[in-house]
């Protein structure tokens, strides 16, 4: 299992990675954690002319706090959103899903924005950044941009990052007040693929739901939010009655394939699980 | 009791039994082991293969010239050019009465078989090189219908996987002993299907291979990853017509076998062939993908089985169907039958039985080639048998401890044959149950369990007997014409500084077989076991014999170094009788010092080497300065030793998701003689754990059209350190007394019944919801259908 | 396309200069370019964890990272962590335990045990699982591995008590 | 497991079947398509390159039509070489409907995988189908005017298929 050949180029700034991708004429790829990119080069399933590597591209990597929210560095590693203090303190979901990324050695090398970039449905990252109703700052040849996360993942495996473009940062708004967050999933090994997981953001006071965000993975395409179970919970106390009639709800917001191992209908099950479990959690945060 | 009883300083030198760790693991920790992938020799070129993508095809042209013309690329070779040098092999056995296989070359020549099966092979400069080259050749490939399901492949308009055959039935047979129908009569019956997925092995390190053929002087040196280098250098030279004597096989470090690398596989012998026609050393390493492609697979049984008890629960009958699909063919040169023919004579054994009917049947598919791997067959045995017992407990209100008790074959019985014909010589099964009981507390666990569900909780326990067939003699393989020896061999020589050097027919992979060697030849002989240098795996060095498989390696290969050792220390003392001038029978050897009867140092075993070696001048007339010994040994008691135990298996199922965490494991087991605790201990875990993975993780999945669904490491699930227990183990010890050492091997028990002991836990655990489970892996869907939640 | 590029990597405390592919994995260039074969290829894509090599102190799987990648970083192997001595303690514990079988796992363990210690304090049995979780051990059924980084962890502890 | 999917197309159905016959308008709803050849009225050759996440293969093989029933439909079966990646099938029972004077396509799509992708691929094999198959349809559509998408693509999966064999 050996990649095909291709040309290698290193960039130090943005600008120079945009322009080495523009000028490539065959097929160019962002090489930044590469966690992801090398065993589909290793197994042939991908073989690009050019790799960029965007991994020591200044001003791309690290954390830091504004009054309009966090900021994090598209290459800033897992390992790094596990441990930034900062994170923990702004996007605290992000610190709570971080442990459930992979391994220890690929969260060593695998960066955020690559994760967020690739969209993997079963991924855990994405589902925070769409529960945080995060926003993803993209360059382009005509600059930077922002979108919302709820705009960003368009299909399997397709984001709104158009050719040439890249992903360079993430900024997370500031946590409100009485801010409540939530993550797990259901994997047969601890770092597989998780058959679902859930990210949870919400705002409560009393036991009182004021705004509430579902985000699902590995129930779709792409990582999706469950609006219907969302709108359930939002402005109800929050007790066994109002879980259930969430859980009820997903009916309307999810249709998860099967695979060979897990059913749709088993997959669909888990989620609702999943989320009882979840908000139950959050309930006894509250208390 | 030891094995040198006769020696008055024994317990200056007893290392039997001892826990001590194994000399060669330092130089692993150092990242100093040598694999075969590690060797680099001059001139070397690399080995990749074009496969099928389709699982059943009809081979037509094949275009190479492009490939052969890319950077580095030396050769390209189809199926046509090993035709021509290789002949086919055939993995049927006479004792198999009936059974059939079609013969195989290294690459196809006709028909493509499974999904991976190899069709043209590039040697090159390097492996990437190689794998560009790939990408140059064109195979016209003309897909056939596959043949998947085991039952569909019985039908009388089923494609047939090798049309000679007539069928895709390759064996069937039955095993029938008294009358079941009698016993089946006016009793209370307990029965089931059983599915049992398909595993395979994920050894950590791949296959790999170095043929190096010199055609200067028409030598064939090959280093393998393998557990049975001699079996490899026969095969070798007879399939390519080489003189033994220009063969060579060396098995360096091997980075687990677990009976994968034992059978013959067409990328062994297409290196091979590669070298002698380029005259170039060839090596070939199979990535991982490739692995779970052309690695065997293992189990993949579905059984159909009952049991007949009277009302006071004692069993009366049990009959079987088990239907195993095994891949296009046989695996070679052990059959892929031999695996079905144990789950048929182990279901029951441990019971006192005399009714039973057994049906076998054999199926080809367009799968990858299954056969022998660690447990071949047992834990299929064990969790039918085990699940039965505590389904009839069940019915007649005994609880699993009690049922066993009063079936169990008793002390009394022995020597005893099961009615599938097999020999026991003795066994410890209530001791066993007994000792499980107390170390699991199990009346403390069960007041737990009833606490717990109270809660919402749900624990299951569950336990299983397994009785474990080792140390095969002839009567396992020879008798149907393999070349598999059921003998070992040992040399032993003293060295000039009065250290001894052992060769020995047995192989290292990790378990531990050159350090209990070396326990066994330093108290034999009387020495310090740093002073004893065991080696293995190279046919150019150690004598002929069969290896490591079927947990022979405590049992057959411990007693050649014992016998060996004891034919050492008696030349030795013969040699030092007559230069100190007294009988051979008043000197002992303990720690390499030659004592008299009083326990006086007369001289070290250095000195008399010296003696021997470099002043034989000073010998007395008549001694010969000779150090060294061979000796060989082949069971010819009974044909094969049993070994026994029970595990038993303590499980949390979330009844809301299906998932289960296990939470402690016990075993308690009985491999004779223990030579080595330590390492005795850890080839059990390792056994349990793979156990388990079958239990709840491991399968390989495939498509309607005979697709591998999940061929890497990310899909194919194998246990890992988070969701696996810790493992309590004890032991009993009852030494075979056809042999002097005593032992009968462990590499098995682990794994043979830690599925069955989960699987009673799992339906224990789901008893409360009247839900229960008969296939394996347990997977949290199927336990969420179970409990019919989906 | 396939033009070799220099690298400069220190390997092990020394500096190696290069021309590679740039397809050539770490891992590659680690084994057969260096020789230090004690680092193994068990998957090629970041499963299983016997090709752990530490970059800049931190562990990595050096089959999914290209040797190019490496250039001006350090990099240490089994062999250089066997040679200075810094995993001693854990390689005499592993011993001791019989905590491998066929070893071939093992350096990778060995990468992810010095990290997973590498914070000081003694994690509990459950974190050393969860540290391991990316190594795959197919012969020992970890619980050996996981005794022996829990005593290497309290030995550490206890010697750290008794040098303050 | 199937893919379905319906939609409402502002096209009398004879424009309808006249498009889904027309090699140029199907090169340019196929995904990736790079290239689309007649070599006889019911079969093309076809080159089509993917870029599915990780995987990115280019695929040489034919489009074909079969069971013609004109102008109610016919199936469209897919197959292409992926060189090492292996080898990708793909059928699509389309069938069109009149109502007024729009058409109501409906298609019912089912893929088969070989060699590499199916062994790597199967955990989003069944995404994979539905992202393709919407795609292409989705765009048939767009080409000839499309009223809506009459529901959301559902699947319908018999019990067999949901389960892998294991026998």
């Amino acid at each position: 299992m050996k990649a095909r050949t291709f040309s290698f180029r290193r960039v130090t700034s943005v600008e120079e990675a945009l322009a080495a991708f523009a000028s490539c004429e065959g097929e160019a790829r962002f090489l930044a954690g590469g966690q992801s990119l090398l065993p589909a080069l290793n197994l042939r399933l991908d073989a690009p002319d050019l790799l960029i590597d965007i991994s020591r591209v200044e001003g791309m990597r690290g954390v830091s706090v504004s009054s309009s929210g966090l900021r994090i560095g598209a290459l800033t590693r897992h390992v790094e959103v596990l441990r930034s203090p900062l994170v923990a303190e702004h996007a605290s979901l992000l610190s709570r899903a971080a442990p459930f990324v992979a391994h220890p050695a690929i969260r060593n090398l695998g960066t955020i924005g690559g994760s967020l970039a690739l969209a993997d449905p079963a991924a855990e990252f994405p589902t925070c950044i769409l529960a945080l109703n995060a926003s993803l700052e993209i360059a382009g040849a005509n600059g930077i941009r922002t979108v919302r996360a709820d705009d960003y993942f368009r299909a399997l495996y397709e984001t709104d990052i158009g050719p040439g473009e890249l992903l360079t940062a993430i900024l997370i708004p500031p946590p409100s007040h009485g801010q409540r967050v939530h993550f797990d999933e259901l994997a047969r090994r601890r770092g597989d693929y998780a058959i679902v997981g859930l990210a949870v953001n919400a705002v409560i006071h009393d036991s009182n739901v004021k705004e509430i965000r579902l985000a699902f993975s590995s129930v779709g395409p792409i990582p999706t939010r469950a609006k219907t179970a969302e709108a359930q919970l939002i402005g109800t106390f929050l007790g066994a009655e109002g879980i259930a009639s969430a859980q009820a709800a997903l009916a309307n917001d999810l249709s998860p394939d099967g695979t060979d191992e897990v059913s749709s209908e088993t997959r669909m099950h888990l989620a609702r699980v999943l989320l009882g479990r979840s908000l139950n959690a959050l309930l006894r945060e509250d208390k | 009791m030891t094995a040198i009883s006769d020696s008055p300083f024994r317990a200056a030198n007893q290392y039997i039994g001892k826990s001590l760790p194994r000399p060669g693991a330092k130089r692993l920790l150092a990242g100093r082991g040598r694999y075969t992938d590690d060797i680099v020799v001059p001139r070397m070129l690399y080995a990749a293969f074009w496969r099928s993508p389709f699982a059943h095809a009809r081979l037509g042209a094949i275009s190479i010239e492009a490939a052969a013309a890319m950077p580095g690329v030396h050769r390209v070779f189809i199926g046509a050019d090993f035709a021509a040098i290789c002949k086919p092999w055939v993995g049927t056995l006479s004792h198999f009465a009936g059974m059939k296989s079609a013969p195989q070359l290294p690459l196809a020549t006709e028909k493509v078989l499974w999904a991976g099966h190899p069709i043209a092979m590039v040697i090159a400069e390097t492996r990437a090189q190689a794998e560009d080259a790939l990408e140059a050749i064109e195979v016209e490939l003309d897909e056939l219908e596959p043949v998947v399901d085991i039952d569909a492949a019985q039908l009388p308009d089923s494609t047939l996987v090798y049309e000679e055959a007539g069928s895709n039935v390759i064996f069937r047979t039955r095993i029938e002993s008294g009358s079941t129908a009698s016993a089946f009569e006016d009793a209370e019956v307990v029965e089931a299907e059983f599915r049992f997925g398909r595993h395979t092995a994920v050894t950590m390190e791949l296959r790999s291979i170095l043929a190096d053929y010199d055609p200067s002087d028409g030598r064939l040196t090959v280093h393998q990853s393998t557990q049975t280098p001699y079996q490899f250098h026969d095969i070798y030279a007879r399939h390519f017509g080489l003189s033994e004597a220009h063969v060579r096989v060396v098995a360096p470090d091997v980075g687990g076998s677990f009976g994968m690398k034992l059978h013959l596989y067409h990328e062994d012998m297409a290196v091979v062939g590669a070298s002698i026609l380029t005259g170039r050393p060839v090596k070939f390493t199979a990535d991982r993908m490739e692995s779970f492609l052309t690695d065997i697979h293992a189990r993949d049984h579905r059984v159909r089985a009952r049991l007949a008890i009277s009302a006071d629960g004692m069993f009366r009958g049990i009959e079987v169907d088990d239907v195993t699909g095994v891949g296009p063919f046989s695996a070679y040169p052990r059959t892929s039958v031999v695996e079905g023919n144990q789950v048929v004579r182990l279901i029951g054994a441990a019971y006192r039985l005399k009714d039973y009917r057994a049906d076998l049947t054999v199926v080809a598919q367009n799968k990858t080639q299954m056969s022998q791997y660690r447990a071949v067959g047992h834990p299929i045995a064990c969790a039918v048998t085990e699940r039965l017992v505590d389904l009839a407990g069940a019915r007649v209100g005994l609880d699993p401890f009690e049922i066993r008790r009063r079936n169990y074959v008793t002390q009394d019985m022995y020597p005893h044959k099961t009615p599938s014909g097999y020999s026991f010589e003795r066994l410890s099964l209530e001791e066993c149950l007994d000792k499980l009981h107390e170390a699991m507390d199990y009346e403390a666990l069960r007041k737990d369990q009833a606490r717990l569900r109270e809660a919402g909780i749900h624990r299951g326990i569950g336990i299983a007997t397994y009785v474990e067939i080792t140390n095969p003699s002839p009567a396992f393989y020879g008798v149907g014409g393999a070349h598999i020896s059921a003998q070992d061999g040992c040399v032993l020589k003293v060295t000039s500084s009065g250290g001894i050097q052992c060769l020995i027919s047995l192989s290292e992979l990790g378990q531990g077989a050159e350090a209990i060697v070396g326990q066994i030849v330093a108290e034999g002989v009387g020495i310090n076991p740093n002073l004893v240098r065991v080696i293995t795996g190279d046919t150019d060095m150690t004598p002929v014999g069969g290896a490591t498989w079927a947990c022979r390696g405590a049992g057959i290969g411990g007693e050649t170094a014992l016998q060996a050792s004891k034919k050492l220390k008696g030349r030795i003392l013969e040699i030092a009788g007559a230069i100190l001038q007294c009988s051979p029978g008043k000197l002992d050897i303990s720690d390499g010092q030659i004592l008299d009867q009083g326990g006086n140092i007369r001289m070290s075993l250095g000195e008399l080497a010296n003696l021997a070696y470099f002043r034989s001048d000073l010998l007395p007339k008549g001694i010969q300065p000779e150090l060294t010994v061979a000796h060989h040994y082949a069971p010819s008691g009974y044909p094969f030793a049993f070994t026994n135990g029970i595990h038993g298996s303590l499980v949390e199922v979330d009844v809301e998701t299906g998932f289960v965490k296990i939470l402690k494991h016990w075993v308690i087991e009985d491999c004779g003689r223990i030579l080595n605790p330590l390492l005795v201990d850890e080839q059990i875990r390792g056994g349990v754990v793979q156990g388990l993975g079958a239990a709840f993780f491991e399968e390989c999945l495939y498509s309607k059209s005979g697709q591998l669904l999940n061929g890497s490491m990310a899909d194919y699930l194998v246990p890992m350190a988070c969701e696996m227990p810790d493992i309590v183990i004890g032991h009993v010890e009852t030494p075979t007394q056809d042999t002097e050492l005593g032992a009968k091997g462990c590499g098995e028990a682990g794994t043979a019944a830690a599925s069955g002991a989960a699987l009673n836990a799992v339906n224990d655990a789901l008893s409360p919801f009247k839900a229960s489970i008969t296939q394996l892996p347990m997977t949290p869907e199927r336990i969420l259908k179970a409990l019919r939640v989906v | 396309m396939s033009e070799q590029v220099s690298i400069t990597v220190k390997v092990n405390g020394s500096i190696v200069r290069r021309m590679v592919e740039p397809r050539l994995t770490l891992l590659d260039f680690l084994r057969r370019d260096l020789g230090l074969t004690g680092t193994h290829a068990g998957c090629e894509m970041g499963a299983c964890g016997a090709c752990l090599v530490s970059l800049e102190g931190r562990a990595v799987h050096s089959c999914l990272m290209l040797a190019v990648q490496a250039d001006d970083l350090s990099v240490e192997t089994i062999e250089g962590l066997s040679e200075n001595g810094s995993i001693a303690d854990l390689q005499a514990a592993f011993f001791e335990r019989n905590a491998l079988q066929c070893g071939y796992c093992t350096p990778g363990v060995l990468i992810t045990a010095r990290d997973c210690l590498s914070t000081g304090g003694v994690p509990s049995r459950d974190e050393i699982r969860d540290a391991l979780s990316g190594n795959y051990c197919r012969c020992t059924g970890y619980e050996a591995i996981v005794d022996a980084i829990e005593v290497v962890a309290r030995m550490r502890a206890a010697n750290a008590e008794g040098s303050k | 497991m199937d893919i379905t999917g319906t939609y409402r197309i502002s096209a009398r159905r004879e424009v309808v079947w006249a498009a889904l016959n027309d090699p140029e308008t199907l090169a340019r709803c196929i995904p990736g398509c790079k290239e689309l050849d007649a070599k006889s009225p019911e079969e093309m050759a076809a080159k089509v390159a993917l870029k599915i996440g990780p995987v990115s293969a280019t695929f040489a093989g034919t489009v074909r039509f079969e069971d013609i029933v004109a102008p109610a439909g016919y199936t469209l079966v897919g197959q292409g070489n992926g060189g090492l990646a292996g080898f990708a099938k793909g059928r699509a029972v389309v069938r069109l409907t009149d109502e007024g004077t729009d058409t109501i396509l409906t298609y019912d799509a089912k893929a088969d995988l070989a060699g590499k992708i199916a062994s790597l691929g199967s955990r989003l094999i069944q995404s994979t189908t539905r992202k393709l198959a919407d795609q292409f349809f989705a765009k048939f559509a767009e080409t000839l005017g499309i009223a809506s998408a009459v529901s959301d693509q559902s699947e319908t999966a018999d019990a067999a298929d949901q389960e892998a064999h294991s026998t």
